[in-house]
């Protein structure tokens, strides 16, 4: 038993980190918060439904190859098919690294297509792929579509059922006022019947593999709380960051308990996350996972929060990028099995045999 | 202990209700909340029927103008106006409850004479020039500077977080006038008119995507010194004094609103079918809780603001303000917080108007003095704890 | 409107207080734990089933009297009836300072015995009541009954029925091993029918009159919240109190931030609950008394845990009273409508058409 | 990342469960938690047991007579005795988990012949006199002064919280030898032999009722200056070294057990009805996350520290250690909180072990550094902000 990750595992972390600085620096998300932000600033005021998608999709195709040929996608998929032929603890790691950098697009979609070969051009980062979720947690209505505007298509993941792929045209669905700037996203109706050319089965692109959806939604859970595990690290970082220089009555703000005491919260809290979520991505255990998304949700949105406090005024700010933080971590935790969900699991599981 | 009001208030309160489902249907239409303009002209029109009603500076001292009603009377008018719907006090805001009450109290017969009516006429809007993005919690570092050059100051530095900059006619403004002295000492209280050469407002944009604040950017901007209220270096003080009229009175509207908030919540979760989980259920049930203390505590903190006066005291409400603070601004985050419980995905969706008040609730922990700063306040000044290093 | 006591309100609460002080000050509540402590400090260990009433009664029946005499069980009698005529506001303010003070019996119950003529000899202290609630949140079992070996009466209070007062004898009670060294309690299985001589109906020592059980429910509710809210004023001023005067790295703790936001949130804790308590007791509305009761139990409870944590390892030991506030406040919280039921219906009042 | 175990490590565990399922149905009855000298009789029984069968200082380094077992070892050695329901350490804590290692690391060869091998054997217990009442987080406020009197030091003064003092042969005892010197310079470590003239123990009842920790008054005791290890002065250095014996296996059995209770806890829920309450069930779901997160906390701390070793360090558990303590302090709390919910009016009764168990939780956020001091650990060692004051 060795809990700590290889010179591999560490080298590739380290390898997207590289990648993320160079092709997505703090300079490019604002560019992209502003680029997207033209339409859904006026749609938080105004009265018109203007999506992120209807101003100009968020996605930049030429990072979405890039990260394609660095093997984001294709992570997973068996060398003999083209991809990298490593699991999902090394996925892990890099979508720990993508949700540090707030990167934007369906990657957890995306990474699943590229990765089971279901849809064609996934893996390198030609096609992009978002995903539709099952009921929601009290059998209600599915949680929103992400980039459905920049998709070229559209995974359904219901749990029981295998997975189907449409095109995004087959689809329903009216653009909401996104929460989050970065991540337009969509109310799904059900499936459009006049000019839906029916539903190809999994294995898209030629191969005829069935694949069932509760493999891929676990899957997905995982990757969702691994991207909310980054975003809790990075806004501890920040926290400490801004307490280090920010001073008031002659000293930095980190000098005072009240934000030492923050801030040792929001270790504890990330550092917790990261203990399950990694075991998670070993064992695939099912109960594991449930803990994983719980705990880094509870992480993810607990240090925006903080961070946010440490920041005072200057956090409330659009121009600080603690919000954007803290709304992708409130979109993922309602993505990808809610803390509803995911706590009456693990209470369930409480009352199997050992 | 008497929680009935007495017969005078409840005439008060008939005579404002009376009033006010006479006056609301006659309203113009609510202006878009991006244009200024035209949101100071509402804001400006509404001001002008309640001084022509009677109801204008209720709470200001008849000798400066107003109606000297008691902070019960207060309480009753912002909880009646609040919950039928009326316009909030908006652009009129700084100067009915902030430099006007301080021009009121500290002001010259010919400043009280210059500023007060257009005010309480509203005809002149006043913006805030207090926080500097330096200075959150700690007036020490208070940078923009005011130099005297014969009998006007020149004022360079800037100003964050000042609302209705764009149309405002005056900015009541605090500056450092003696860089030397410690803390809130060597700081003084100037009127600028906003038509000042040398005044840039820049909006700000806060994480809910609006622009209720602005930043004012001041260089070399000449002030008269006859614009200065009180003395020189004198200005903490004075400031301060503008507290006293808020008679604990200051979140009436917002607490008769949330309470509204949670039974819609209830109603909406009973809707969607949230209302079968327990969970749920019962932190709606807590909340409920939360809000009916939050609201006697008003009524306490008014009771003792209006004893207060009575004794011929400020009215400054003591202990009873900071605690009202510390849990209010925390349960209006958790109230929110109960909202996108119930609300489920659609909490993601900005056209719901409880998903962008979730984000405004977010500012209650950190404006107007951090939970942290409160707290502090709090064990120091009520509890007599050691100071704090 | 005015909120603020009257001057009889304040007479009455410092004379109380006074009374306290000289008939039950910390020495005499020391000596009474230790009285107490003989049979439940073994109970605790061994395996005998030892409650605090086989080791002798936790009460002192000359304070008893006293109380009686000073009206604190006849206070809201009417004049007429020998009672004191006072009014609900003026019994939460000695039930807040019998709460401050630890003072332990079945006080709630008395006192509605005596106000309400249920039992004869209730109103001067002569005879003690306690009381047995009806079913318990989940419709399961009661909590338990206290002081019951010491006890005259019993009042049966079941929402929607009439009050009944029983003799001891008539319960079939077996005892607990009380979490709190100052409360014998028992847990009640139902009616002893061998030795039955039938309950008595309400309105005991002669008078018939009929008492809805409802009425003195509410009243034990909101009577429990003033105990609870005494107790956590108390636990306040103890944390406040050490924290001034206990050293540790040069300095008292209480210039520490973190013991600093510990007193101040104790602080907001008990006045926001007084507020709410203080309100419940003049307009007797039922949410009100909901909410009075949940916000003071969340008061003792927070602020006996928070007085805890300030005092550190001295506060750990059986020497402080810390425990003794905190076991009585858990005690509380089971009693007279729980936390559960309390915010359901607090929950359901939401739907009501205002 | 590799959460298997190794074919090794497998093969150890195999070893112990059979060992186990030989040996705990031979143990004598479990004694009275009152008598003392029963339980030392028991606990020194199953020592001698471990001992015998190759387990006894399983972790200690081979030269002092220990088992040389790797940390991942040692995890999976309190593991398994935790799950069989095998006896605690109970009264050889000090001696194997603390002044043993201490000895082993830093004592003579002398110290080390004469101490250690009666602790492996079961035969010698010692306490430990580290706490006291003036000297909680703050060691500068240690007041047991020793003063140098030829051959030996006569100690005057007190310590609190000593488990196992009134059946103990030993104490590791921490005196000031300099009280000029700053902080925690200036103290000396001393082993004392309990029979010593001037010793006396008083049982100190926790808010539990039970008499787990003693009070031991010193008056002047004298103490050879053989018994001292290390240097004079040195005593805090010297204690220090002990910590890194733990190697992040410190809470395994506790938590370990933590989950069992989680179960059990489900079951009674279900049983008496709590189950269909959303709020209570989904409160053991989170439990149920919050103990799996802990246990892969340990077995990280427990990876960092085999890594430290393989490298040639101290396998001191550095921010784990503190991230573990202050979550897991919490999440105690919070267990026995919900096992009162799931409880309902039984959880008043003492004769329920939750009951109890929850009294004994409250001590986890003080003892072994309060959680105030533990978060500024973490703030300042590990996120490196500025020193607090």
């Amino acid at each position: 038993m060795d809990f700590r990750l290889t010179e591999d595992q560490r080298a590739l972390r380290d390898g997207m980190r590289q990648l993320l600085r160079a092709r997505f620096d703090r300079e490019a998300l604002r560019d992209t918060v502003d680029g997207a932000a033209v339409g859904s600033g006026a749609a938080a005021v105004d009265g018109a439904a203007v999506g992120g998608d209807a101003a100009g999709t968020a996605l930049d195709s030429g990072l979405w190859r890039e990260l394609g040929q660095a093997g984001l996608f294709a992570l997973r998929a068996p060398q003999s098919a083209g991809g990298v032929g490593l699991g999902l603890p090394e996925a892990v790691l890099l979508f720990e690294e993508a949700g540090r950098a707030l990167l934007p697009g369906p990657l957890v979609a995306s990474h699943l297509a590229g990765s089971a070969g279901l849809v064609a051009g996934a893996e390198d980062g030609t096609a992009v792929v978002t995903a539709v979720e099952g009921t929601g947690p009290y059998g209600g209505p599915t949680p929103p579509v992400e980039h459905l505007a920049a998709a070229d298509a559209v995974l359904v993941l219901d749990e029981g059922h295998t997975v189907r792929v449409l095109s995004p045209g087959e689809l329903a669905a009216r653009p909401m006022r996104s929460l989050d700037p970065l991540t337009p996203l969509h109310r799904v109706h059900g499936r459009r019947e006049s000019d839906s050319p029916g539903a190809r089965a999994a294995g898209g692109s030629g191969r005829e593999q069935a694949v069932g959806a509760g493999v891929l939604l676990r899957e997905a859970v995982l990757l969702t709380a691994a991207l909310q595990l980054g975003s809790a690290c990075r806004t501890l970082e920040m926290a400490v960051g801004y307490a280090r220089q920010r001073e008031q009555f002659g000293r930095p703000v980190g000098a005072f308990q009240a934000v030492q005491h923050l801030c040792a919260g929001m270790l504890v809290r990330s550092e917790t996350a990261r203990s399950v979520v990694y075991a998670a991505a070993v064992t695939v255990d099912e109960e594991e996972i449930s803990a994983a998304k719980l705990l880094a949700d509870t992480a993810a949105v607990g240090n925006a929060r903080d961070c946010l406090q440490v920041h005072g005024g200057v956090g409330f700010t659009w121009e600080a990028d603690v919000h954007l933080h803290l709304k992708r971590a409130w979109l993922r935790a309602e993505q990808w099995r809610t803390a509803v969900t995911s706590e009456e699991r693990l209470a369930s599981a409480l009352l199997c045999p050992i | 202990m008497r929680l009935a009001y007495t017969e005078e208030e409840e005439e008060f309160r008939a005579r404002l209700r009376t009033w006010l489902a006479d006056v609301l249907p006659t309203l113009p239409p609510r202006p878009d909340p991006l244009d200024w303009q035209a949101r100071r002209t509402y804001d400006m029109d509404w001001q002008r029927r309640l001084y022509d009603a009677g109801y204008a500076g209720l709470h200001w001292p008849k000798d400066a103008g107003g109606q000297g009603a008691t902070p019960t009377q207060h309480l009753i008018f912002l909880e009646e106006t609040e919950a039928a719907g009326a316009p909030y006090v908006g652009a009129g805001f700084v100067g009915l409850l902030h430099a006007g009450p301080t021009i009121a109290a500290e002001g010259s017969p010919r400043q009280r004479a210059r500023w007060l009516p257009p005010i309480l006429r509203g005809e002149e809007v006043w913006c805030q020039g207090f926080s500097e993005p330096d200075a959150g919690s700690d007036l020490a570092r208070l940078r923009t500077r005011a130099v005297r050059d014969g009998d006007t100051y020149v004022v360079t530095g800037s100003k964050i977080w000042t609302s209705h900059a764009e149309v405002a006619d005056w900015c009541e403004l605090l500056v450092r006038t003696d860089p030397e002295a410690p803390r809130h000492h060597g700081i003084t209280w100037l009127a600028l008119p906003m038509d000042t050469p040398g005044v840039t407002v820049r909006p700000l944009r806060t994480l809910a995507g609006s622009h209720e604040f602005a930043e004012v950017f001041l260089d070399e901007v000449r002030v008269p010194v006859d614009n200065r209220v009180g003395a020189e270096n004198d200005g903490w003080r004075v400031t301060m004094v503008t507290l006293s009229f808020e008679r604990g009175t200051a979140f009436v509207g917002e607490v008769v609103a949330c309470r509204r908030t949670l039974r819609l919540l209830a109603r909406r979760a009973r809707h969607n079918g949230r209302w079968d989980d327990a969970a749920v259920r019962r932190r709606l049930g807590r909340l409920n809780a939360e809000f009916s203390a939050l609201w006697r505590l008003i009524q306490w903190n008014v009771s003792e603001a209006a004893h207060g006066l009575r004794q011929g005291g400020t009215g400054v409400p003591g202990a009873g303000g900071s605690v009202f603070k510390l849990r209010y601004s925390q349960a209006r985050q958790e109230l929110y917080d109960a909202a996108a419980a119930v609300l489920g995905p659609a909490a993601l969706d900005l056209a719901e108007e409880w998903a962008l008040e979730r984000l405004s609730s977010l500012s209650y922990t950190i404006a107007a003095g951090t939970s942290q700063i409160q707290h502090n306040i709090v064990a120091e000044r009520i509890l007599g704890l050691p100071k704090g290093r």
